[in-house]
């Protein structure tokens, strides 16, 4: 197995940078939506930029876990990304692991963020690591389910041959199995990247946020950390739904053509995607907690169709 | 070679022997009594450890077949008779089970020297380490035994030293009930194994092991299923899986917290290694619907097991919980092992047994050390209840980092132990779903999602345990003054720790280890198909292996580090950093009382989960003017605990409801008594002639 | 011997050993104690004259033996003892069983029969006084059922002699030459101690609970 | 001579404490006597195993010992010793309490020895009928001695114990007269030998029909003293109410011998008639005692009451095995007896002291926490407990084990299951019953125990011998109780 130097690079450098951007667009096209001018595309840059200069205020009852949390934030979506096929079928370092290794670094990340939440004695942040935990936990069998019925289909977990074996001849990615796995994947991903109608990135009104509960202490650069990383996250995520999904433009072999060909096809998929977010955010209003369960054990039973529908249809 | 690995485990059975000896010696010089019998089963542990790694590393166990360990109980005479041979045998499987006995022998030994410290002046501590070995020993004899009757006779006295210890802290009405809850479901599991096991002897005509072997094929598929399910039971009450695990929550956390270690990573583990041996080396080739039941029980104990953990403020009750847990992901192992050998796929099945053999001992080193860690924080604090912790983690600092370890790794989070194991386990059910057009398949996924379940609840339910606990304000007095353990007693954890990190980082190297165990029980060895890129990465056995490396998680975080240390080195120059007031929504101070306790945290599952757990509550606010001024308010929440409640409890009332009518019989009347013989005696004449 | 002799002892033997029945008979309906104790003691003395025609019969002597002991013993001595406790231990002379007389009977009528169903298959045999063997197995039965239906202490003592006068009658008539001498005079003994050690506790009874009333020892249970 | 010796010396004894004055004298005087007999028993045990007829008889076939009898006399010879050793202490306590007044402490030694003599005569008497009365004079002898205490519950106790002993012993003798009577095959001049000996030689003469009826009497009648359900009524009341001793020996030899006469004829009728209706009796009633004793214990209150009811699922136990009458079962019966006989007295012993610091038997009033006042009664009876329970390393676990594994073997695998539930139940039990009385926080008020070494001796000498004979079963010890069931599966 070789590791190529400059593929890591590149694709750590397209995460640090795409990242801001994709949150940037969606909440652009989320107030044009909602005909507002809204923020520029690139304010979460500034943002970042200015979490970074300012001061921050620790907790006094802050523990050194609260110091660490931001740090494995941010490197653990930074390597999930690194496992993941994002321009070229062949993800920079595939071998560290597959689907499962990229679940479960997503899941250390935040095992920790929730634990930085509880950790300033903050009502707050409790209420948002509980609910946190809750959900992504209740997420996470229809995530599996979506991945196994991939997995299954191309007989390994490894990322880059569930690409490959979707691309396969012709486009048998456009199966019944692949569209209800895709739609099972697209509530896990909203519930995952904390959207309407799960979480609302936006509000700060206590009982309605999850995600920003946690960070509510946060300030300063681990609050930049911390951000970044989570757009770093949503990045991931949705780029790998987009890859595994609609495996188009990810040649097998690196070469600079396949690589700006990938690159715009990714763009594009990002695009498409991002547009889907933002159309679901603006046309639902968020749901109580209570009932987000429900979305996600519907999520859980496309999942289920999909997988039987595996052997159905064959 | 005078190492082999007989002569070790010989040395380690002395070991304890002696030990407990010692501490019945020492019983009124308790500092004494501590530190040798602890000290000496420590080093037996070593001694067992290294003979059992030498073993699986392919050292010959010379002799390697059964020998006597002590002069037949019983000489017998002919068939009709056969003797009572003490008969022991270290094999592969064996071999195995002796490294996480006396792993977590060495590690608890260590931590008890110290641990024993807070019962000097209450309790008899050589009474303590008296039993301690004793059941150590029982429980090594377990894995050696290679005849029904030292299986069996091993088997009773681990529940019989097991129940002393449960019971140690016998003042309490809690403990005692706890220990005679374990002791007769412990004892019912023995009869199970007893008919199970003479089932098979009725067959094979003789007690040993050797004559067992495979006996299941020349059985009629009655009895074959018949002494399945008797060692399912058995195997299944000793190992905690639901609806058999009602002893196991009550029992572990009543318990010294080393001995509670000891049960947890051990004694469960026995259940599971009786299973393995029965199912594997027995009971012949599995139908089917075996490893389904294996399987779909292994499933529902991980996910209630986890979901009752979740529910739990008291701390060992917690861990307890997540022992049956975890006990159902190895089943999970076990149970798609035993399908894949009968569909024939008998590399998959060795994948699948070598995921939950490794489950089983990276159970056994983070279950251990959690357990260790809630008996240093239990005897920081003088509590059990998370709502009366916190804030642990500046006041033991050491004791937290070796607990955050911990549960990382039970909690199946990269690049720890846990992980390594559920990710085997994933792989091996993934491919299940080819390997059979039935509709049987279906539940390898479904399991998978199960545990996927299962997995997460565990994370959010770590992170309340290690929050609630260890972060955030004391919640109590006693939490406030608590102060970090003593040297052995962390030593005790760091070496349990260091197990979790090695498993995590180099499973490659250990999974090698397992290889005899494969080759013994399927004949199969797939290490060398399992470890990719010259041991760096772990593969799936498909054609298109699926790969993970630890290291290499560990690696790439390393060099990505840098990134954010160069930007705060670049931007964040002049930043200052200060600390301050967590925000109260701008109210003055912010107390205890404001955080989230162990109960909130868990009520959205509570409520997500309300069919299973009918979560009652009474709220009783007293106030002046208005209930919206409330003066004082107290509130309750109970769940049920639905095995309890709907079958347990009855089941007792119904027994005891039919004794009291047969106690009729015997009212004191003699003239009764007389009648009685005279019916006696003419049914006999009228119907006997 | 000649058969002659042997015809005419098989019919006293059968004679006499359904006196002893009816006698029973009587015991189980006769409601005054010192009459029940007398009703024994005839009944005794009828066995005692079955062992003398055994003895006659076979020109056994320790038959003989057997019949004087039972004489000395059942006959005089026992009922004396009994007597005598009763007359000490000032009991109400009224014997009041569970069931009332008639029904009692009819169960002690039914309980004959049934020995006899039991006895039939072993009767068929040919020996000397083999059909005593029904009336033996008719005693023990009913001395059973009167041990039940008393309540006094004396009459339950009264009624196990009645059984064993049973058994004695097969001893005697059923093995043809009865027992073995040690044997007899074992088992008289034997009964002759029984009894003393039941008037024994009879007294001590009569004593501590100033009652005779055995349907009163019940504190004893589960 | 040996057998000789063995029926005089308890005799002499007795004789010697009715008359011997001083009172040390005479507590040491049964201790001596029981130790000789102890030695006697184990050379009979020897010689038995040595000689080539398999059996000793003296008096011209009149005593008769074979390998059965042999171990018969070796638990008797044992377990008096035990409570004789017990009694010393268990009584001196009694006479400062003034529970007892010197003449029923002296009537308690002389009647002591008679109660084994007699039980050693029923084991060494060939004729059957001299064995009957041999019974008869240990159900008399135990009769006064459960009625030492002259309280009421005793005297209730001691009354239903006699009546239904010798109702029990009244049918006992109907059916060895009948036994007796089947064998006289045709009128004939000279008188039958009532030896149990020549009756086996000649069994297949005997008559059919008397043989089936005598063997359903005395089916009933030894049950009623082997305490086989539902003729056991008498048991729990007569072992509570009766010094700890008398209990002990009561539930350690008295049932066995009971039992032993039954198995005589049984090995009778067998040898007549065919096992097929006297081991499937023998299996009902074992079994249904021990079902009996299950809900028995599950609900009781009482300390001794409880250990009566295990013994009579023991008892229940062993019938049953032999009932089964596989190679197995037979043997582990016979072995179960030696060990039961072992245990159960020192549960009574640990019982005795119990209640001799709290007046009072029952769990209620005795309270909890026994472990803090009463520390090594409480150690020894957890230990006796826990062998009487099966299990490991005591040898009931084996003994019940060869039992259960026999019925295996034999295939009456559900006979098997069933024993091993009730088994489960008495255990639940019996472990909630002690759990609450020797755990738990001790009661202040209580005084501690001042135990003395005889008193400790003999509760935890027996124990010690259970161990050794579980660890290693002497091959001579073997031998014996393989020719013991040789002898009664009729294949010496």
């Amino acid at each position: 197995m070789n590791f190529s130097l400059p593929a890591i690079i590149a694709q750590t450098a397209l995460l640090l940078l795409l990242a801001p951007l994709l949150s940037g667009l969606i909440r652009n096209w989320k107030a044009k939506l909602q005909n507002r001018r809204g923020p520029r595309v690139w304010q979460p840059y500034f943002d970042l930029l200015k979490f970074w200069r300012k001061d921050m205020v620790i907790s006094e009852h802050a523990s050194w876990i609260f110091v660490a949390t931001p740090f494995v934030l941010f490197v653990t979506a930074l390597s999930a990304g690194l496992i993941m096929p994002m321009v070229t079928a062949q993800a920079p370092l595939g071998l560290f692991g597959g689907v499962l290794a990229l679940v479960g670094l997503l899941a250390l990340g935040r095992f920790f963020l929730a634990l930085g939440g509880l950790d300033p004695a903050s009502a707050f942040g409790g209420m948002g690591s509980s609910r946190e935990m809750t959900l992504s936990a209740i997420a996470e069998p229809a995530m599996m389910l979506a991945i196994f019925t991939l997995a299954i289909a191309a007989g390994s977990t490894d990322l880059s041959r569930i690409v490959l074996a979707s691309q396969g001849t012709g486009w048998n990615f456009l199966d019944p199995s692949h569209a209800l796995a895709f739609t099972a994947m697209f509530i896990v991903l909203l519930a995952e990247t904390g959207r309407i109608p799960v979480d609302n990135p936006a509000t700060h009104l206590e009982l309605t946020m999850i995600h920003e509960a946690m960070l509510l202490e946060y300030s300063g650069r681990y609050l930049a950390l911390i951000e970044w990383g989570a757009s770093i996250k949503q990045l991931v995520l949705m780029s790998l739904l987009a890859n595994i999904f609609f495996p188009v433009g990810l040649a097998a072999e690196t070469t600079p053509a396949t690589f700006a060909m990938g690159l715009l096809w990714l763009s594009a998929k990002l695009l498409a995607l991002a547009g889907a977010v933002v159309l679901v955010e603006t046309c639902n209003a968020k749901l109580r907690l209570f009932r987000v369960p429900d979305l996600l054990s519907a999520a859980f039973i496309l999942a289920m169709l999909a997988l039987v529908s595996i052997f159905m249809f064959k | 070679m005078i190492l082999s690995p007989v002569i070790l485990l010989l040395a380690a059975l002395c070991g304890y022997a002696v030990a407990a000896v010692a501490g019945l010696l020492f019983m009124r010089r308790e500092r004494l009594a501590a530190a040798f019998s602890f000290g000496l089963a420590a080093i037996s542990g070593l001694s067992g450890l290294l003979g059992g790694l030498l073993l699986l590393a392919g050292t010959p166990a010379n002799p390697d077949g059964p020998f006597e360990l002590l002069p037949p109980l019983i000489p017998g005479i002919g068939p009709l008779m056969p003797g009572l041979w003490f008969t022991v045998r270290l094999d592969a499987l064996g071999a195995f089970f002796l490294v996480i006995v006396s792993l977590l022998a060495v590690a608890v030994s260590i931590y008890s020297i110290g641990y024993a410290k807070s019962y000097f002046g209450r309790k008899n501590v050589g009474v303590l380490g008296a039993f301690y070995n004793a059941m150590l020993l029982a429980t090594t004899l377990i894995f050696v035994a290679d005849n029904i009757w030292v299986f069996l006779i091993a088997w009773e006295l681990m529940a019989l030293t097991a129940f002393c210890l449960v019971c140690f802290e016998h003042e309490k009405t809690e403990t005692r009930k706890a220990g005679v809850l374990f002791f007769i479901m412990s004892h019912v599991d023995a009869g199970c194994l007893v008919l199970g096991f003479l089932l098979l002897f009725q067959t094979s005509g003789d007690y040993s092991f050797g004559s067992l072997h495979h006996i299941g094929a020349v059985m009629s598929p009655g009895k074959r299923n018949a002494a399945f399910i008797l060692f399912l039971l058995g195997f299944g009450i000793k190992s905690g899986v639901i609806p058999l695990h009602v002893w196991l929550p009550a029992a572990h956390p009543v318990a010294p917290s080393n001995v509670s270690a000891l049960m947890s990573g051990v004694l469960i583990k026995a259940g599971i290694f009786g299973l393995t041996r029965v199912c594997f080396e027995f009971l012949g080739p599995p139908p089917l619907w075996w490893g389904v039941t294996i399987l779909t029980v292994g499933t529902v104990s991980a996910v209630l097991g986890v979901l009752y953990a979740l529910m739990e403020h008291d701390l060992k009750r917690l861990l307890a919980y997540h022992s049956i847990e975890n006990i159902g992901i190895i089943l999970m192992g076990l149970g798609a092992s035993l399908i894949f050998l009968e569909t024939g796929h008998s590399r998959l099945a060795a994948l699948s047994l070598i995921a939950g053999m490794y489950h089983t001992l990276n159970h056994a080193s983070f279950k251990g050390l959690l357990f260790l860690g809630a008996g240093a924080v239990v005897h920081a604090t003088h509590t059990r209840n998370m709502e009366e912790m916190g804030g642990l983690a500046k006041r033991m600092p050491e004791t937290a980092f070796y607990f955050l370890i911990g549960a990382i790794a039970i909690s199946a989070l990269p690049p720890l132990n846990g992980f390594v194991s559920e990710w085997l386990t994933y792989q091996s059910l993934l491919q299940g779903f080819g390997v059979t057009e039935s509709m049987w398949r279906l539940v390898f996924p479904l399991s998978g999602a199960m545990l996927a379940l299962t997995g997460a609840l565990a994370a959010a339910c770590f992170v309340k345990a290690f929050g609630i606990t260890f972060l955030a304000q004391p919640r109590s007095e006693h939490a406030a003054q608590a102060v970090e353990a003593g040297p052995t007693m962390r030593l005790g954890m760091a070496v349990l720790t260091a197990a979790c990190v090695l498993l995590g980082l180099f499973p490659t190297a250990f999974i090698r280890l397992l290889d005899p165990l494969t080759q013994q029980l399927i004949g199969e060895q797939i290490s060398g198909r399992l470890s990719v890129a010259n041991g760096l990465a772990l593969a799936s056995l498909s054609e298109h292996p699926g790969t993970i490396s630890t290291p290499g998680m560990v690696l790439m975080a390393v060099c990505l580090l840098p990134i954010p240390l160069a930007l705060w080195l670049i931007f964040a120059r002049k930043a200052r950093t200060r600390r301050g007031p967590t925000w109260a929504c701008g109210q003055p101070g912010l107390t205890p009382q404001m955080e989230y306790t162990a109960t909130g945290f868990s009520k959205p599952v509570r409520m997500i989960f309300k069919a299973l757990f009918r979560p009652r509550r009474d709220v009783q606010r007293e106030y002046d003017f208005s209930p919206y001024f409330a003066t004082n308010i107290r509130f309750e929440s109970h769940i049920e605990e639905v095995f309890v409640e709907r079958l347990y409890r009855p089941l007792r009332i119904l027994i005891l409801r039919i004794s009291r009518r047969v106690r009729a019989l015997q009212a004191g009347s003699i003239h009764a008594y007389l009648a009685y013989i005279f019916v006696t005696l003419l049914l006999l004449l009228l119907f006997a002639l | 011997m000649n058969p002659h002799t042997a015809e005419t002892a098989s019919n006293l033997i059968t004679l006499l050993a359904s006196f002893m029945l009816v006698l029973q008979l009587l015991l189980a309906v006769q409601s005054m104690l010192v009459t029940n104790i007398r009703l024994f003691a005839l009944q005794s003395l009828l066995l005692a004259a079955i062992a003398a025609v055994v003895g006659f019969a076979y020109g056994a002597w320790h038959v003989y033996v057997v019949a004087l002991l039972t004489i000395v013993g059942k006959v005089i001595f026992l009922p004396w003892l009994l007597e005598r406790l009763v007359r000490q231990i000032k009991i109400e002379q009224e014997v009041r069983p569970f069931i009332n007389m008639p029904a009692s009977m009819l169960i002690c009528g039914g309980l004959t029969v049934l020995a006899y169903v039991v006895a039939r298959p072993i009767t068929s045999l040919e020996r000397l006084g083999s059909n005593t063997l029904a009336v033996a197995i008719a005693l023990l039965l009913t001395g059973f059922f009167l041990m039940i239906n008393r309540r006094k202490a004396i009459t339950q003592v009264l009624a196990l002699l009645t059984m064993e006068n049973g058994v004695m009658l097969a001893a005697i008539a059923l093995t043809t030459y009865g027992m073995p001498l040690v044997v007899e005079i074992g088992v008289f003994f034997d009964v002759v101690i029984a009894v003393m050690v039941l008037g024994i506790l009879v007294f001590r009874i009569r004593e501590t609970f100033s009652s005779m009333d055995v349907s009163k020892l019940n504190q004893l249970k589960w | 001579m040996l057998l000789t010796f063995i029926l005089v010396i308890p005799l002499v004894a007795a004789l010697l404490c009715l008359v011997v004055p001083p009172r040390r004298l005479v507590e040491w005087l049964n201790p001596a006597a029981f130790a000789v007999l102890l030695v006697l028993a184990l050379i009979l045990c020897r010689a038995v195993i040595a000689s080539p007829g398999k059996a000793l008889t003296e008096w011209g076939e009149f005593l008769r010992a074979d390998a059965l009898s042999a171990w018969m006399a070796l638990l008797i010879s044992s377990v008096s010793l035990a409570s004789s050793l017990y009694a010393v202490s268990y009584f001196r306590r009694d006479l400062a309490q003034a529970a007892l007044n010197p003449r029923r402490w002296r009537q308690f030694h002389v009647l002591t020895p008679l109660f084994a003599a007699g039980m050693f005569l029923v084991v060494l008497a060939n004729n059957l009928g001299v064995m009957w009365m041999a019974v008869e004079a240990t159900a008399l002898s135990s009769v006064l001695l459960v009625a030492l205490y002259n309280r009421k519950n005793s005297l209730e106790a001691a009354w239903k114990y006699v009546m239904l002993g010798s109702l029990g012993l009244v049918l006992a003798l109907f059916g060895t007269i009948l036994t007796y009577a089947a064998a006289i095959v045709q009128p004939r001049p000279e008188m039958p030998s009532f030896n149990w000996s020549s009756l086996l030689a000649m069994a297949p003469q005997l008559d059919h029909h008397l043989m089936t009826m005598a063997f359903l009497f005395v089916l009933v009648g030894y049950g009623t003293k082997a305490g086989l359900a539902p003729m056991h009524t008498w048991l729990p009341d007569a072992h509570s109410e009766a010094p700890s001793p008398t209990s002990a020996m009561l539930s350690g030899v008295s049932l066995k011998i009971a039992l032993y006469a039954l198995l005589r004829f049984h090995i009778l009728t067998a040898a007549c008639l065919g096992f097929g209706l006297g081991c499937r009796l023998l299996l009902c009633l074992g079994l249904f005692s021990m079902l009996l004793a299950g809900p028995f214990i599950l609900m009781q209150k009482n300390l001794k009451r409880m250990l009566a009811y295990s013994s009579l699922e023991h008892v229940g136990l062993i019938c049953a095995a032999v009932g089964m009458n596989s190679p197995l079962t037979v043997f582990g019966a016979l072995l179960h007896m030696g060990f039961h006989a072992l245990t159960k007295p020192v549960l009574f012993f640990a019982a005795g002291n119990i209640h001799q610091q709290y007046h009072a038997l029952e769990f209620r009033r005795i309270g909890a926490g026994l472990a803090h006042t009463m520390p090594i009664t409480a150690l020894l009876l957890g230990l006796a407990a826990v062998a009487v329970c099966g299990f490991p390393p005591f040898g009931l676990f084996i003994s019940e084990l060869i039992v259960i594994a026999g019925g295996f073997r034999s295939h009456q695998a559900w006979i098997s299951v069933v024993i091993l539930a009730t088994l489960i139940a008495v255990f639940c039990g019996i472990l909630s019953k002690l759990v609450g009385m020797l755990l738990g926080p001790a009661d202040s008020r209580a005084a501690r125990e001042a135990p003395t070494v005889s008193n400790v001796a003999a509760m935890s000498l027996p124990l010690a011998v259970l161990l050794a004979l579980t660890v290693g079963l002497p091959d001579a010890l073997f031998k014996l109780l393989d020719q013991a069931s040789g002898i009664i599966r009729g294949t010496p």
